[in-house]
């Protein structure tokens, strides 16, 4: 391109630069967690900073997980009962079969991918909607994960070390003064391999290509089944990484958890800024969004509040926090 | 792959490329073709030519495995071929830009370029490649465009112009090009017809559809002429005149009656602008519209004239400037306002801001006037509105198995014409009509032209955007000409295409132009 | 005497049940002139949910812990975390399999649907179907009064089939569904057990919208099945003393502060009433609206 | 293959009449019915039918609310505990101030229209996305039902006849032989006024014509902020409703029940054919999705299918049933 002059230049009046621009969108999450500290001086203490992060934990990956499927224009409901499937899964393999526990989370992981697969092609090849087709999912595995556990929790006792995998610190081992529990950094290290593959591989691109417009991506050419079919087993693996998480933090597979978990995860997704229409989002976002979640809900019982006053709030907040984001997005 | 295409191929090219015949679609209550016929050899410039819903897009649609035909065969090089996808015609070296523009909104203009063919290393997306890339391809099209700019900010002749980049980057041995010059204006076309010329040399065979009647006699080598879906006949493109093509397509002979302008001068003001701005796209602009009188506004693409009538229409909102109609200022800050104050605006982007493709015609036609059919408990009155539509249906003659049919499946002709009747039966006092002959053939285009004229004669003021000169030249009785969101002249009716060249490029930041009005 | 800052963390909220152990807590609260909060998730499926509760409560750095544990070995680390820091943990409502709590009060959930099961025989004459519609498939006490009454018809009432056991996750409108279609499935059915106050209130609310005549025994009080087993569409209820759980776990908590010892268990204990015995004096202290 | 003709499976076959189209939309419903009945001697009762039906009827009244929300590409899931907040509002007027029954019914839907006012309004004004605003709503309203009712149910035992509401029959009065429930015949009442506001009136009109393309809507000069808010005011209305039957089953306000419905709310506008993203959708479609809901979970109930396999079961049969019933629309 010889000349680079000016291109349709949209905005008018001051540029903000990039970094301030990202910096404010945690600002929602920034002045609740001022607010909470100026209001309790328990709040900003280490310990309870790492229980916000650890509650962050398994929603923020089931977020994340749904955040792909939501840019691609889709919704996924069944991501909390396959987070439990698949936790069901690894207790079958380690306690029930007894195998070593790498096995146990590959199974886990692939569990959810399989499941992701056939809630892709189901959408996909059959062309049965989203909502309806995960919807589907969700009851099937919610009834599955009872069938196969025998309607017990399945307790992880016989492999020493499972409840490490979220609970243990690597971080902490090593500077003892900050003892991340490992499953946080699952959660960072989920996020960035999310966010690596939606902006950097081809798998991304046509994630944001089908939310976008999805007959277009047809008619280039795209095989857009096989794409769209492999952001769902891609979810779906992660979603199996939150079913390892939570299995681990629980030492047990809880076969009745998990539905209503969904709508949190879709909650966070959108509050970090990602529209259900699809087409849009970052995984940034998201963890924000999970995080706004986390916080509120720890902050709110650290004040002691009324539960059912703590609900009203929540809701108050959710949409104040959202509006916030939205207005600034306007201004600049 | 066979979509390669390079000397060898051209040397060892068949007669014809593509050979298409007794080509049969129906869709639930329309025939779209009957027995259609169509080839295509390299190295030429065939022309689709027929009126709105010929079957034209469809036929192309049928070439470029979107649609599956009913009967009919088709050979490529003589072979005969099943092309059920996009994804095998591109094998086959078929590409085609679609009439209504397929872009993804959210990616930027390199990305949707490359869509499918991204190209990678070590499995990782290479953004600056196919940067790279892109900005090679708009530069061969000599279009100043940033290859990371989103696509939904851009204008639809942009977004065109990001279509035609993306097929180009196919290196197709066939070429279809649907209406790729509906949303440019004659620079661009300039620009397009070099390519095209190129693409000729290369061996390309080009299927070229069009409704600007001049462009098929600059460009065609060969015209084949369709009508109701059949085939009429094929003509050659240099020696066959404009007329005779025409009654091919609308089988009867067209009269081109000159307008009568009548003398404006002395009727009241019905709209006047007073100092609009609005960030870089409108920069002080002032005019006015006399009652009975059509303003045209001509320049270049991205000049702000879209701009100019969304900020009036009170779409976007302006930074300041006053509006007045009939000798009161109005305060309007959406198009809400707009309407009650008798301004309507048809959109230049029908498929995103004019048309609900999910109703269907007879609720199309009436969604800017639906008050007026609400009866007694909230009631719509659906006689009335079926015999408005149907009467709107007759008058614009628009192609429809019915009115309730969905607007969605009308050709793109044809929605145009549907959002047009919105506003005819809104009954505004003034109208803005951003591009309205957009992708309208040549019998309906002067049948619209015919009533503008009488719009205006009965008092109203009108204000004609268009990217084709001789249309605004036609039927303007002055001319706005806009360069870079600033109002660079006011022409009288009769100025000639290089005036308006003149100020639609006339750049000077102190532009000062006084204009009377 | 000192402000005690008292945090109880409970299987659920917004049921009845709940309600009233966080009354009998306010109750002590109020008496002993301490600080009591009072939380619990949504249903009691949700685990984990209680941990992050469980969790924001330490980070309050309360002085005493009350703690009805969804999932006891799930919740071995933070009630480690909790001994850790020195803060006394009460178990209520159901046992915590663990040494750190110092006592538990608690209802043995298993003894009261057993008796729930004789009351069911002698009310039924011995022998027929009868039906269960509890509230949850996992929870411990869904588990232990579903297990309670269906292992002692089995073992004492040869003659009892017990034919049908749905759950109805304690939600009123879809447990009376439920027992609509079992009486419509099985017209011969001679008694249905709701196993906690919702389900039970969902079992009459069925039989009454079928005009059936089917024995009922519920599970909890509150005034609803109050009315019921007044009118008589309800033949009685088991009842635990959800007033006295909470009661004594806070006072537990106090002692526990105060340096008491205490004993491994403070049972709250259990009841069948019917329209006979309900304005006893000793049930209705235990019945709660 | 030159003269082999037609590969291409497009179908320009018989035409199927209008009436048989719509009989046809029934087929899943038809197919689960003639199942049932084949499988058990006790689904195909009179009384049984009466208890499908009047357990359709609530959320059968809900979905019709949910059915205008999403005909405009928007969203509503504050329906479960909006019914439930103007049940405790009808609670508080007839129980706690003792007022007439006509003054507690109508203080339930007026509290539901004006839930859906301000739903409607932050959407409409403030630009939140309706996920956002309608789950803020459905924390606010969960919250205050339960601090407005204290906590407890609140019982109609002073307003005698308040039950019958829901649980009478008029009808059966009339007809002895079939004592088809008030509760049914409101669900169809409902349901007729709500089809005749969407296919005969401006509100319905603009309905469609949002979801459909909003953005040319408001470009017609129509003031579209105005219909939205009529449109989720008209969905809380109804949803008022749905609180005064539920309340009348249940002869109280039950505080804490109401979250979890607005899935089943949305599943039976999905399975009847209307697309979340808007634009169609009818009531009748999605009176069939509540009716293959309730008969699914009654006919797996008789047939005394062990609960974890009813889920798998109606996980399966709900995306089948939309599969076939978009198989339908291919083959016509
Ligand atoms: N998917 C469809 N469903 C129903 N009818 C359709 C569909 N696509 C096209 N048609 C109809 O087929 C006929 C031919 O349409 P087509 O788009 O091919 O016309 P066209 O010649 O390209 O017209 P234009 O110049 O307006 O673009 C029209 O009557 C149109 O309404
Ligand atoms: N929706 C939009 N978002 C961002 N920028 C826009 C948008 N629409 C127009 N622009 C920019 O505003 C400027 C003026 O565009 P406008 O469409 O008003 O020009 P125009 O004279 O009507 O040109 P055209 O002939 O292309 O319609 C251009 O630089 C264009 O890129
Ligand atoms: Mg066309
Ligand atoms: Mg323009």
């Amino acid at each position: 391109m010889t000349d680079t002059a000016a291109p349709a230049v949209q905005k008018s009046g001051p540029r903000i630069s990039g970094a301030f621009h990202r910096l404010l969108a945690f600002s929602g999450l920034i002045a609740l967690v001022v607010a909470f500290s100026l209001a309790s001086p328990n709040f900003m203490q280490t310990q309870n900073i790492l229980a916000i992060l650890q509650a962050t934990s398994v929603n923020g990956v089931l977020a994340i997980a749904a955040t792909l499927v939501i840019i691609t224009g889709g919704i996924d409901l069944s991501v909390g009962t396959l987070m439990t499937f698949c936790a069901v899964i690894a207790g079958v393999i380690l306690t029930y079969l007894g195998l070593p526990m790498p096995l146990g989370i590959a199974g886990a992981i692939l569990a959810g991918a399989a499941s992701g697969l056939i809630s892709g092609t189901i959408i996909a090849k059959l062309k049965v909607p989203p909502f309806i087709a995960t919807l589907g999912m969700m009851l099937i595995l919610k009834g599955l994960s009872l069938v196969i556990s025998g309607t017990r929790p399945i307790y992880f006792n016989d492999t020493p070390g499972f409840n490490q995998i979220a609970l243990g610190s690597l971080v902490g081992q090593i500077i003892p003064a900050v003892p991340v529990p490992n499953g946080v950094m699952i959660l960072f290290a989920v996020a960035l391999i999310a966010s690596f593959v939606l902006s950097k591989t081809a798998l991304g691109r046509y994630t944001f290509a089908l939310g976008s417009n999805e007959e277009a991506v047809r008619l280039s050419g795209v095989n857009v089944d096989r794409w769209k079919i492999g952001v769902y087993a891609l979810a779906g693996g992660i979603v199996g990484v939150a079913g390892v998480l939570i299995a681990s933090r629980l030492n047990s597979a809880q076969p009745a958890l998990g539905q209503g978990y969904e709508l949190d995860a879709i909650a966070a997704v959108v509050i970090g800024g990602t529209s259900l229409s699809g087409g849009r989002g970052t995984v940034l976002g998201t963890l924000i969004g999970a995080l706004i979640i986390s916080v509120l809900a720890n902050g709110l019982r650290i004040l002691s509040v009324a539960q059912e006053w703590q609900t009203v709030v929540t809701g108050c907040i959710i949409i104040l926090a959202v509006y916030a984001d939205i207005l600034r997005r306007r201004t600049l | 792959m066979a979509g390669h295409l390079g000397p060898a191929s051209v040397a060892g090219a068949p007669a014809t490329l593509v050979e298409m015949t007794d080509i049969d679609k129906s869709f639930p209550g329309v025939r779209a073709l009957a027995k259609a016929r169509f080839d295509l050899k390299p190295g030429e410039v065939h022309a689709l030519m027929g009126e709105n819903g010929a079957g034209k897009s469809t036929l192309m649609k049928i070439l470029s495995g979107v649609y599956s035909r009913d009967a009919g065969t088709v050979l490529l090089n003589g072979e005969p071929v099943e092309i059920t996808s996009p994804r095998e015609a591109q094998a086959l070296g078929v590409g085609i830009i679609h009439q209504e523009l397929a872009l993804m909104r959210d990616l930027t203009a390199a990305q949707n370029i490359f869509i499918g063919r991204e190209p990678r290393r070590f499995g990782i997306l290479d953004e600056g490649q196919l940067n790279r890339d892109a900005a090679a391809i708009f530069s061969s099209m000599n279009l100043k465009l940033e290859p990371t700019v989103k696509v939904e900010t851009l204008t639809i002749a942009k977004q065109q112009m990001v279509e035609i980049a993306k097929a180009l980057s196919y290196r197709s041995r066939v070429l279809i090009m649907d209406e790729p010059t509906a949303a440019l204006n004659d620079a661009e076309i300039a620009e397009l017809f070099v390519i095209i010329n190129r693409l000729k040399a290369d061996g390309v065979g080009v299927v070229y559809i069009s409704h600007k009647m001049d462009e098929i006699k600059r460009i065609s080598d060969r015209v084949t002429v369709m009508r109701d879906g059949e085939y009429v006949g094929t003509v050659p493109g240099a020696d066959t005149p404009i007329e005779t093509i025409i009654s091919m397509m609308v089988g009867r002979t067209l009269s081109n009656e000159a307008l009568v302008i009548p003398n404006t001068a002395d009727a009241p003001i019905a709209l006047e602008v007073k100092g609009l701005n609005r960030g870089r796209e409108i920069r002080d602009v002032s005019f006015s519209v006399r009652k009975g009188e059509i303003l045209g506004f001509a320049g270049l693409m991205g000049a702000g004239r879209t701009e100019v009538a969304r900020t009036i229409f009170g779409a976007d909102r302006r930074e300041s400037g006053e509006i007045w109609v009939h000798g009161k200022r109005v305060g309007i800050s959406s198009p809400k306002d707009a309407v009650e104050a008798g301004i309507g605006y048809l959109s230049e982007d029908r498929k995103h801001f004019g048309l609900a493709t999910g109703l269907d015609v007879r609720n199309n036609i009436a969604l800017a006037s639906l008050d007026r059919f609400i009866g007694f408990g909230g009631v719509l009155d659906e006689a009335g509105m079926q015999r408005e539509a149907v009467s709107y249906i007759g008058q614009l003659s628009i192609k429809t198995p019915s009115d309730t049919q969905e607007a969605r499946l009308l050709s793109g002709g044809n929605q145009q014409k549907v959002v047009i009747a919105k506003w005819l039966l809104r009954d505004c006092d003034i109208l803005i009509f951003d591009e309205p002959t957009r992708g309208i053939d040549v019998g309906a285009k002067s049948e619209i032209y015919k009533l503008l004229n009488a719009l205006a004669a009965e008092g109203k003021a009108i204000i004609v955007i268009s990217s084709e000169l001789p249309e605004v030249l036609r039927l303007s009785h002055r001319i706005a000409v806009m360069c870079e969101g600033r109002l660079t002249g006011m022409l009288p009716g009769g100025a000639s295409q290089e005036d308006i060249m003149r100020l639609a490029t006339l750049r000077a930041p102190a532009m000062e132009v006084r204009h009377a009005g | 005497q000192d402000n005690y800052d008292i945090a109880l963390i409970s299987k659920g909220f917004q049921h009845q049940f709940w309600q009233a152990v966080k009354a009998g807590a306010d109750k002590a609260g109020a008496e002993f002139g301490v600080t009591v909060t009072f939380e619990g998730p949504e249903t009691e499926t949700q685990v984990d949910r209680q941990m992050d509760m469980l969790a924001a409560a330490l980070s309050r750095k309360p002085d005493a812990i009350g703690f009805a544990a969804l999932d006891s070995q799930a919740a071995s680390p933070l009630l480690q975390q909790a001994h850790d820091a020195g803060i006394p943990i009460i178990a209520f409502d159901s046992g915590v399999d663990s040494d750190i709590p110092l006592t538990t009060v608690t209802t043995d959930n298993v003894a009261a649907a057993s008796l729930a099961a004789d009351k069911m025989a002698e009310l039924i004459g011995g022998e027929g179907k009868v039906a269960v519609v509890a509230h949850d498939q996992t929870s411990r006490t869904g588990i232990d009064r579903v297990d309670g009454f269906v292992n002692r018809i089995k073992e004492a009432y040869p003659k009892i089939e017990v034919v049908s056991v749905q759950y109805g996750g304690g939600d009123q409108l879809q447990s009376t569904e439920i027992t609509k279609s079992i009486l419509l499935a099985n017209p011969d059915l001679k008694g249905i057990f709701g196993a906690n106050e919702g389900s039970a209130i969902g079992v009459v609310n069925g039989k009454t919208e079928l005009g059936s005549n089917v024995v009922v025994i519920g599970f909890d009080s509150g005034a609803a099945q109050k009315g019921f087993i007044e009118s008589g569409a309800m033949a009685g209820a088991i009842t635990q003393n959800p007033v006295g759980i909470g009661y004594e776990t806070v006072k537990a908590a106090i002692g526990a502060l105060k340096g008491e010892t205490l004993p491994k268990i403070i049972d709250s204990g259990f009841n069948w009433y019917d329209k006979t015995n309900m304005a006893d004096p000793a049930i209705a202290a235990v019945l709660y609206d």
